[in-house]
């Protein structure tokens, strides 16, 4: 446990000193969503009917632009080789990276989510059932997402196809996410999509970091 | 005694048979040198011996117990010093090394065995110095560093030397002997000779022969 | 309306039977069709190259 | 393989005089229904081929066993022109019943969601220079993505249910009445036995690829070792 927290740290401090990936994300995210109205048109109860949807499916894309080089600049320095040779399973080394990545880039994300969703016009009851959708989904999205990176160390078309693979899993996520906020909205109760997000997540906290630690043992043969 | 053995071991990467029937027995405190020009399967015999990849064919044990059965157990009993440096251009020297080191090491505090492996290649002058500002040399040096900042009975060191000055060389063959001295295996790949007092106690495996032809019609 | 006519009108629904008829044909005769011709020009070119590594071992 | 190939004309033949001439017109959709003789196999045989590619890439990956990478890899191409062709008919099934060409209903999401599935297992297994890597990555996103197909077909069914729109009529109609069950039976064995017969003609190709690889490997060492000694 100490190694995989040692590992974390050092991931987050990279994400830090260096923060280009999880800035951009987090910038893709606020620019996306915002050229929606000019989509739609900027007429308010359009949105606010919208709105949600318009935040779960950019939050999505900005989690993918984020994950695709997750593994391949340690794949690149060589080192991804050494943590896969260091004395603690590879599972506890991807979830250690994931839970950095999450920290680094979906913090910032859920932070600015209900920011946003003013923008489009939500009412101010869908903020916090919002955020805790999201805070229950983009793990799961993260795992997901890790396995797609694993799968893709060393491809030639990376991020394109890292989107291709992993969009159409996380679809479950997002119908649950969208609707736990839609049901927020109309007054009904949320809980039982905010326990389908949790199962979804419970169910990729083992399954996900074995099918990547899978995946990078194969790339690394 | 001998420790770690590998006997007839075969190794296909893509559809190439890289190497066939091939074995050896290394005691404790002896060194293996690998040579052979490139493409002969030194950096694959190196991350067979690591467990980054398992042979088709063949056995490698360590004590008489394959290296794959207890994965982990042989992970930690091994420093891998690979092409790459796996230096973090974000991080100072320091930080790099003390990743490293506070991973291999069990809990106590690694602090002196950076000092002391800054020092064994000379790198404690750049010990605060952001990692991006390095030459190639002493980023070698600095990933040779990782080798001794945690105690390890088998060292696998593919191509040490390149781009290596004399001293840095010196500092190698330093640490190989020591390493022998307390009982330490360490197998070596270097197209490069290895100079001074290691090159002549080594023992040679020259992979030039062992080298196979791809068997016509294998899909694997 | 002849009873050819009439089976043709597919009860007024002609635009849609036959296209989904011949979409399925399409792409599965186009399939078929590539899948073959890959491995006529597979088997070719092995051929080649087999007697050419033949003729060199006779050679040497 | 002549008698895949005998099986497979015979039986399309068969199915397709039944479906198109023997079979009554349903009494609600009327000749419409006949589109069910080609969705409906199509649509059985994109999960069948979806399953059998998983399956393959298990063993693969489990046995180590090259042959099974490559049928997995030939099954996709069949697959995705297998799901290809339940969407369109699907589509073009419902612009009668429903009015539009794409209607979201559960079944044919699902399986435009399979066919983005299928998408993905191509390209990954085009996306790499070493051969073997491909195949790995691959083996291991069709294994990973068939655990995801019960999961998207539960959350599509939910979706669905929440935004119902007023679809009168489900896709596969009312119950199947003995006339109209033997055509469905035969296009669907006539789909199955198309499918190993064109699987068996791409993996003859991918053998006969691996082949000339190794004949190339061979020509380039040999002619590096006479330039070396």
């Amino acid at each position: 446990m100490r190694r995989t927290l040692l590992i974390l740290r050092r991931d987050l401090r990279l994400a830090l000193r260096q923060g280009s990936d999880s800035f951009a994300a987090v910038m893709f995210f606020v620019m996306a969503v915002a050229l929606f109205p000019f989509g739609v048109g900027p007429e308010p109860n359009m949105l606010a009917r919208i709105g949600s949807g318009i935040l779960w499916v950019t939050a999505l894309m900005a989690s993918m632009l984020a994950l695709e080089r997750l593994f391949q600049n340690d794949y690149d320095d060589g080192s991804l080789e050494l943590l896969a040779l260091a004395p603690l399973p590879l599972e506890a080394v991807v979830i250690a990276k994931i839970a950095a990545h999450w920290i680094a880039t979906a913090l910032p994300l859920i932070a600015a989510a209900p920011v946003l969703a003013l923008l489009l016009h939500a009412p101010a009851e869908i903020l916090a059932p919002l955020a805790l959708a999201l805070l229950l989904g983009t793990p799961t999205i993260s795992l997901l997402g890790a396995v797609g990176a694993a799968l893709i160390i060393g491809s030639r078309r990376g991020g394109v196809l890292l989107s291709l693979l992993v969009l159409p899993l996380a679809i479950p996520v997002l119908i649950f996410g969208v609707g736990a906020v839609e049901a927020a909205l109309m007054g009904l109760p949320a809980r039982p999509y905010f326990l389908v997000l949790a199962a979804f997540l419970l169910a990729a906290l083992p399954l996900c970091p074995w099918a990547a630690a899978a995946a990078i043992r194969q790339a690394l043969e | 005694m001998t420790r770690f053995t590998g006997d007839d071991v075969a190794c296909v990467r893509g559809e190439r048979t890289v190497f066939f029937g091939l074995s050896f027995q290394l005691g404790a405190g002896e060194l293996l040198l690998l040579t052979g020009p490139n493409g002969s399967g030194k950096s694959t015999l190196l991350r067979l011996m690591a467990g980054l990849s398992r042979p088709i064919g063949g056995r490698i044990q360590w004590d008489g117990e394959d290296i794959a059965a207890e994965p982990e157990r042989h992970r930690s009993r091994l420093q891998y010093v690979g092409h790459a440096d796996a230096v973090k251009p974000q991080l100072s020297v320091k930080e790099n090394l003390g990743f490293w080191a506070s991973l291999a090491r069990d809990g106590v505090s690694p602090g002196a065995a950076i000092e002391d492996a800054l020092a064994a290649f000379g790198m404690e002058a750049l010990r605060d110095m952001p990692s991006r500002f390095l030459s190639a040399g002493q980023r070698r040096r600095l990933a040779l560093a990782r080798i001794l900042v945690a105690p390890a009975a088998l060292w696998l060191l593919d191509e040490p030397a390149a781009s290596l000055d004399d001293a840095a060389v010196q500092a190698l063959d330093h640490a190989l002997q020591s390493h022998g001295a307390n009982g330490g295996i360490a197998v070596v790949s270097t197209h490069i000779g290895l100079a001074g007092e290691t090159a002549t106690r080594a023992r040679v495996l020259d992979l030039t022969p062992a080298r196979a032809r791809p068997v016509v019609g294998t899909l694997a | 309306m002849t009873p050819f006519q009439a089976f043709l009108s597919m009860g007024g629904y002609a635009g849609y039977v036959w296209p989904s008829f011949a979409i399925a044909a399409l792409a599965l005769g186009a399939l078929l069709f590539a899948s073959l011709r890959s491995r006529k020009a597979t088997a070719a070119e092995l051929d080649a190259l087999e007697t050419q590594a033949g003729e060199e071992a006779s050679e040497t | 393989m002549p008698w895949l190939q005998r099986s497979t004309l015979g039986l399309i033949a068969a199915g397709l005089t039944l479906g198109l001439f023997l079979s009554p017109p349903d009494y609600q959709q009327g000749d419409s229904v006949r589109i069910m003789y080609v969705h409906v196999p199509a649509a059985w045989m994109a999960l069948f081929c979806y399953t059998a590619m998983a399956g393959a890439s298990a063993a693969a990956l489990v046995w180590r066993h090259a042959l099974a990478h490559v049928a997995a890899r030939a099954t996709a191409p069949i697959g995705a022109s297998f799901t290809f062709i339940a969407l369109a008919s699907g589509s073009l099934w419902g612009k009668p019943m429903w009015g539009t060409w794409w209607v979201w209903d559960a079944r044919l999401t699902s399986m435009l969601v399979l066919f983005f599935l299928y998408l993905g297992y191509i390209v990954l297994a085009g996306a790499f220079d070493d051969r073997e890597r491909a195949q790995k990555s691959a083996a291991v996103l069709a294994i990973v993505g068939f655990v995801n197909v019960p999961i998207i077909k539960f959350s599509v069914d939910w979706w669905n249910t929440l935004h119902q729109p007023a679809s009168v009529l489900k896709i596969d109609g009312p119950s199947i009445d003995p006339s109209m069950l033997a055509p469905l039976l035969l296009m669907a064995i006539g789909f199955a036995t198309y499918y190993f017969w064109v699987l068996a003609i791409r993996m003859q190709d991918e053998i006969m690829a691996g082949k000339i690889r190794a004949l190339r490997l061979r020509r380039a060492e040999s002619e590096a070792g006479d330039r070396s000694s």
